[in-house]
């Protein structure tokens, strides 16, 4: 730990950290803390490329990460689709410390706003039914959210979980919403053609052009499954985005406060009902948006689609990954949503060593795969501190 | 309306026999949570290992259905020791490799969930994929009996022929309603002194109150929360032959439902509650069917789980509170 | 170097009622846990609450926190009742408070801890958040200023990145008091602040408690140790058995028969002025 | 992470450096098999599409070992031509399904898919297959709703719903004369769609109706409405393992009307689950009994260990009819395509040929019956 490593000069150390803006929250991926000390343009150029390589990975199709027995692309798109969701969960449990077990409930509501109002009830614009089957979600969250939020922690984990139950099953026995038959012919995102782009091809370590398979930037089709995941990768990037802005500020600091002691959080005018319920807003908020995504990708969903089991998986992504941490839950998601893809030659013993696996993690690496910030961040207070201390030798 | 009120009795009874059921696995989960403050998420594959035992001897027996009674008494209490051998086993296997590791690092609760989660996947799977593990050892054919299509239903052979006692309210109830109801009943009793008087009752209780406290008074933790899994492993057991005597059938992933459903019946009941636990069972029961006869059974599970959201606005605890360390047990 | 325990205190200031309790019953099924207690705390003063255990002296906080609404009586903060109030909205009013036993963020740093506390009065919304609004801005800076006054104030400006629960015991009291502060509170309750503190850290305590009432707060303090309640309070309220048995200047509560009979027989803190 | 970056990007480097000096050729080169010369049998395979893992993997295996077993049988008796067997297993789920039909449909050797085993699926996968132009032959999927969608792919072997349905109706109309039915499904698109067709041609004879869950293990309160109704017949829409449980929770609590369910059913599994009480029960399915495919039954248990089970012998028929193309030389998908919409020949379990819309012809609705803890044949439903 830092003990020890007071700077002579408190005044101006302080003085000076307040100089430097916001930099509370220290809520950086290891990757990105190596980076942190390469020059800037460096970095920028860095982290450019990799947004570039993880635009690309549907084209590259890299043989070790490519999953040899199913689309690559529609892989790419599952596992956006459950960071997504894992995002939007984390608000809920890593930031609010809310259990909620039935989070498949507003993946379902969006979902199914976008085919019931776009294909079975109502033929409407996609551009209309994104933001519609977002605004549902979020109110869902509120009205679900209103009365149970008072209940204590561990009820609202059944609580919830029941209320995915009554989604699915209300999509099941209803006649309006397609039953069981499902739904056919859901919207897809309207298609911009501009330029195709190849493949690539690999023999061994080298790589070919592949001509004959080629993506059309931006068709939405039927088979070619690379803009979805475009799609789906760029709204993770405008949530990431988001996520961070709430992180840094009051909102993220009150769930955080919320999450560590309900009754200081309040009596420290922290409004927490409010907070909790925001948070659970927030995430039903993206939830939905997943979902809807989901939805106008595959086409057609039917509420087989909303098992209680998608609702655990995307907790066991976020608590796998480290509650708490954006980019933690981000691995999760992966882990959950691509590993079975990327390893279904275990066929019939997938499930198992699935089960397994989630054992072993949560065994040996309880904290998750990256822990939140707490950790990391004693280091992180070292460093600074000893920049600190330089610089008020300097002055 | 006409039709719940005409079959009342029946659907009173049959509610009853399946809420027994639930409150029995719900002990398990009630124990735990009692304890632990874990969500015991495995505890469902505790119970479908015990059913998967009572099975087993039956084969293994071999008793034909309409044996003389005593015949059919033996084998049903054999089959009984069974599942709350394998169950209480099972149940301390999962404390074991589930839980003792996280429970000494203090982890995060919810860590504990996924491993149980975890660890309810594999048991599940272990299950439906026995054909396969047998075959690892040759033993595929010498076992076929047992692991015969191991993902579908299997069914338990069960000695003792259902029988008409007598008639209420145009429903003749049946020598298996009569078992059930009154084993699980007797049992919660049974337990409930358990927890009152004996030593090891006492100790759960108090670790349940106050673990630190406990500690300080020379009751072993750890012993106590091994005691509190077998206790809940045993009751699962028990259960599973019941479970089996009414509903015939069983399955590798039969335990996932019954488990959420059991576990509802124990936050009904005021979670940590022993008595709550039978109470949210019965409660839970009765609901789906009289919920199933009023506006038909695809709703039942809807009717279930807006009840429960009901009664916990209402009463937060659930309906008797939750008390494993109160002198009410 | 702070004063010696037993100093002269300075004379009461007799500033307008900051906070009135007025015929405060609060009762818990069968055990009445306060019974028709009044008193106030006047503007920019120091006033000790004390009285033997379970004489209901945290229940006294909980009810002008807001944590218990009173069975009958009134809370009156600046006059105004503080009536069915939220706890939030209580602090937000003026009232912050410390707890007995330490409850921080153990996992938010220091300086999260503080503002956290300053953002009682902020107003940043989703909104303001996600487009980095000038009001955003404005509250995150004035939000840092603050907490890093604060804490400079209380000596922890060092400890500021650490996370709370890696602080001392020390720290983590004064830090809890920061956190308080940050509210900017008219009122600062204190419970207990000095429990589990050495000879010499109740003296820096109570130098430090003087200087917060300078800031022009009003402190109110509950405190077992009889040393530092006589030392630093202006007056001092005595319950017992949820009673107010006695209210007055430190020196006429040393000499209340009714105070000293209350106190008879039950141990004294070991600075034993009684 | 910071490995993936510090390889990566030479990696790539390399990558594109490769692909300026040796794109096209490289192209050209890769993709030669793409065109297909008629009658060559290499490296061409079919694929089977469902579950084989997951909750509805027994019916995806019962299906898979019917395409495993003709493939077998062709590749013994053709030397020369060796067809491969691509599994893509779905788990019977649609999200899944997507990226197997997409992968599907970029693997040149795979020219016909048996499959896709469930309704849900093909909603899914269905369209994917169309723009790939890879012929399917369904052996199970019966939602009639699937011909109609314009793929012009699709095919199916067996009746759908709208032929199946009404078949079991005058099963019970005509041959059990029952008066009052009750009518159960499992709110799959499966047994609810076929639940409503003899919902609507018995009409007043239906007593009651009820809706269970897959999944569901305690039909109690079902059972109670159906002996308030004093049915003398139930039909069930749903799968074998539901139905094991409500036929053995009935006759426990003393309803004795006839169980009358349809194809999903026909499976030991039903009879394992249900014992004795599983006797007497009706199943009706477009398909021919056992007795006139004795050949194929035989080779199915030696192959397989067991007896062929619920849509086994609709794909082996399905998968015969693309095998019998590929030995015609139609190797690749588009001749494929049309020697499936041209075939007429004779399976194991009807005359096969395809119409329009993809539905199989001829489809002939037979009832079975459970004898002795065997599923029997009865007689042959004629309908209209």
């Amino acid at each position: 730990m830092t003990s020890g490593k007071a700077s002579p000069d408190t005044e101006s150390g302080s003085a000076r950290s307040m100089a430097w803006g916001p930099r509370l929250g220290w809520d950086r991926g290891a990757l990105a803390r190596r980076v942190s000390g390469l020059p800037k343009p460096v970095k920028w150029a860095l982290i450019g490329l990799l947004v570039v390589l993880l635009y690309a990975l549907p084209l590259l199709e890299i043989p070790i990460i490519s999953t040899p027995d199913t689309d690559f692309g529609a892989v790419l798109f599952t596992v956006a689709s459950y960071v997504l969701v894992a995002l939007g969960l984390n608000i809920v449990l890593g930031y609010a410390g809310l259990l909620d077990l039935g989070y498949v409930g507003f993946y379902a509501i969006g979902a199914y706003t976008v085919a019931v109002l776009g294909s079975l009830q109502a033929q409407w614009s996609w551009w209309l039914l994104i933001p519609l089957a977002v605004l549902f979600t979020t109110i869902s969250g509120v009205l679900l959210g209103a009365p149970t939020l008072r209940v204590r922690g561990d009820y609202l984990a059944i609580v919830t979980l029941g209320f995915g139950e009554i989604i699915r099953l209300t999509a099941l026995n209803t006649e309006w919403l397609g039953a069981a038959k499902g739904i056919t012919g859901v919207p897809r995102p309207p298609s911009v053609e501009l330029f195709e782009l190849p493949h690539l091809q690999w023999e061994g370590a080298t790589a070919f052009l592949d001509l004959d398979d080629k993506t059309t930037f931006l068709f939405f089709g039927v088979a070619d499954q690379a803009p979805y995941y475009w799609l789906a990768l760029t709204v993770i990037f405008v949530i990431l985005g988001a996520d961070r802005m709430l992180r840094l500020s009051r909102i993220g600091r009150a769930w955080e406060a919320t999450r560590e002691d309900e009754d200081a959080a309040e009596l420290m005018g922290v409004p927490t009902f409010k907070f909790k319920l925001l948070a659970f807003a927030s995430g039903a908020f993206i939830g939905g948006l997943s979902g809807a995504l989901f939805a106008s990708r595959q086409g057609f969903i039917n509420p087989e689609s909303f098992q209680l089991l998608l609702s655990i998986l995307f907790v066991a992504a976020v608590v796998v990954g480290g509650a708490g941490n954006r980019w933690g839950v981000i691995l999760g998601a992966i882990v959950v949503a691509y590993l079975p893809e990327r390893f279904r030659g275990f066929e019939e013993w997938r499930l198992l060593v699935f089960g397994a696996a989630l054992l072993v993690l949560a065994n040996f690496r309880p904290q998750g795969l990256i822990p939140p910030r707490r950790t990391r961040r004693a280091q992180a207070v070292d460093e600074q501190l000893e920049a600190l201390e330089e610089g008020a030798d300097r002055a | 309306m006409s039709f719940l009120i005409n079959n009342f009795v029946e659907l009173t009874v049959t509610g009853l026999v399946l809420g027994a059921v639930y409150g029995l696995v719900a002990l398990g989960y009630t124990l735990v949570y009692g304890v632990l403050q874990l969500i015991n998420f495995a505890h469902s594959e505790v119970w479908m290992f015990g059913s998967f035992a009572a099975v087993w001897v039956t084969v293994a027996v071999g008793v034909a259905p309409g044996s003389a009674l005593p015949v059919v008494i033996g084998v049903l209490l054999l089959a009984l020791l069974a599942a709350m051998t394998v169950s209480g086993g099972v149940a301390l296997l999962l404390e074991r490799v589930a839980y003792r590791r996280l429970i000494r690092l203090d982890a995060p609760k919810l860590v504990a969930l996924i491993s149980a989660i975890g660890a309810s996947f594999a048991l599940a799977e272990i299950m439906g994929l026995r054909d396969r593990i047998v075959g690892w050892f040759g033993l595929r054919d010498d076992l076929d009996p047992y692991v015969r299509s191991a993902r579908d239903n299997t069914r338990f052979r069960n000695p003792l022929e259902t029988e008409g006692l007598f008639t209420v309210g145009g429903y003749t109830v049946t020598n298996v309603d009569v078992i059930i109801i009154v084993s699980a009943v007797v049992m919660m009793i049974a337990l409930d002194q358990f927890i009152r008087r004996t030593r090891t009752g006492k100790g759960i209780r108090a670790v349940a109150q106050d673990s630190e406290a406990a500690a300080l008074m020379g009751v072993n933790r750890n012993r106590i929360i091994r005691a509190t899994f077998l206790v809940g492993g045993i009751m699962a057991g028990a259960a599973a032959l019941l479970y089996l005597m009414r509903f015939g059938v069983t399955r590798w992933n039969a335990g996932f439902l019954l488990g959420v459903k059991a576990f509802t019946a124990a936050v009904l009941g005021g979670i940590g509650n022993v008595r709550g636990a039978l109470l949210g069972g019965f409660v839970l029961g009765l609901a789906e069917n009289y919920g199933s006869a009023l506006i038909g059974s695809e709703w039942r599970d809807v009717v279930a789980f807006l009840l429960l959201v009901v009664i916990l606005l209402f009463r937060p605890t659930g309906l008797l509170g939750e008390s494993l360390g109160r002198a009410r047990a | 170097m702070p004063e010696a325990p037993l100093a002269e205190q300075s004379a009461p200031r007799t500033g307008a009622a900051l906070l009135e309790l007025d015929d405060v019953s609060i009762q818990f099924g069968g055990l009445k846990a306060l019974d028709g207690v009044s008193f106030a705390v006047r503007e920019g003063e120091i006033l000790g609450l004390i009285g033997p255990n379970g004489a209901g002296k945290t229940t006294c906080f909980n009810v002008m926190t807001g944590v218990y609404q009173p069975t009958s009586g009134q809370v009156r903060f600046a006059g105004e009742p503080l009536g069915r109030r939220k706890r939030f909205a209580i602090t937000r009013l003026g009232i912050a408070r410390t707890f007995q036993n330490i409850r921080l963020f153990g996992n938010m740093t220091a300086l999260e801890n503080v503002l956290v506390g300053a953002d009682a009065h902020h107003r940043t919304n989703v909104i303001d958040a996600l487009v980095r609004s000038p009001r955003h801005r404005r509250e995150e800076r004035e939000g840092e200023e603050t907490a890093r006054e604060v804490m400079r104030f209380l000596g922890l400006e060092r400890r500021a990145d650490e996370l709370a629960r890696n602080l001392s015991y020390g720290e983590q009291r004064r830090l809890e008091i920061a956190r308080a502060m940050a509210t900017k509170p008219r009122l600062l309750c204190l419970d207990e602040p000095a429990a589990g503190f050495n000879p010499a850290e109740k003296a820096q305590l109570m130098d430090l408690i003087r200087r917060i009432r300078d800031r022009g707060l009003t402190v109110l303090l509950i405190e077992h140790d009889m040393g530092l309640v006589m030392g630093v309070s202006d007056r001092v309220a005595v319950l017992e058995f949820g009673r107010k048995i006695a209210e007055g200047v430190p020196a006429e509560i040393r000499n209340d028969p009714a105070v000293i009979a209350a106190y008879l027989g039950t141990e004294v803190d070991e600075e034993g002025d009684l | 992470m910071r490995f993936s970056v510090k390889t990566g990007v030479p990696l790539l480097a390399a990558a594109l450096a490769l692909t300026a000096c040796g794109g096209t050729t490289g192209g050209d080169d890769d993709n030669a098999s793409g065109g297909g010369d008629a009658g060559s049998c290499e490296d061409i395979a079919i694929g089977y599409f469902g579950a084989l893992t997951g909750a509805a993997a027994n019916l995806g295996i019962n299906i898979r070992n019917g395409v495993q077993l003709a493939v077998d049988q062709f590749n013994e008796e053709n030397a020369d031509c060796q067809v491969g067997l691509e599994e893509y297993d779905s788990a019977g789920d649609p999200n899944q399904a997507t990226g197997l039909a997409t992968q599907a449909i970029g693997d040149d050797s795979v020219i016909g898919i048996v499959g896709p085993a469930f309704s849900g699926e093909s909603d899914t996968a269905g369209p994917i297959f169309a723009e790939g132009g890879l012929p399917t032959i369904s052996a199970s999927a019966t939602n009639p709703a699937l011909s109609t969608n314009g793929w012009d792919t699709f095919h199916r072997i067996l009746g759908n719903d709208d032929s199946q349905g009404p078949a079991a109706a005058t099963y019970i109309s005509d041959v059990l004369q029952a008066p009052s039915v009750f009518v159960v499904d499992d709110a799959s698109a499966y047994g609810a769609g076929l639940a409503e067709i003899v919902n609507e041609s018995l009409a007043d004879a239906v007593v009651g109706e009820d809706t269970i869950q897959t999944g569901q293990t305690d039909f109690s309160a079902t059972i109670t409405a159906i002996r308030d109704s004093g049915a003398e017949a139930v039909f069930f829409g749903g799968y074998y393992a539901e139905a094991g449980l409500l036929v053995q929770q009935m006759r426990g609590a003393g309803v004795d009307a006839t169980f009358v369910v349809a194809d999903g059913v026909k499976d030991p599994g039903f009879i394992e689950a249900a014992g004795d009480a599983a006797e007497g029960t009706i199943i009706t399915c477009p398909c021919l009994p056992p007795e006139e495919q004795q050949e194929f039954f035989t080779a199915f248990e030696e192959a397989f260990g067991s007896a062929p089970a619920t849509y086994s012998a609709e794909a082996y028929d399905a998968a015969n009819v693309m095998l019998e193309g590929i030995k015609e030389g139609n190797t690749d998908r588009e001749s494929l395509l049309e020697w499936i919409n041209d075939y007429s020949g004779e399976g194991i379990t009807k005359q096969v040929s395809f119409d329009e819309s993809g539905e199989v012809e001829n489809i002939s609705v037979w009832a079975y019956k459970v004898e002795n803890g065997e599923i029997v044949a009865d007689q042959e439903i004629e309908t209209d």
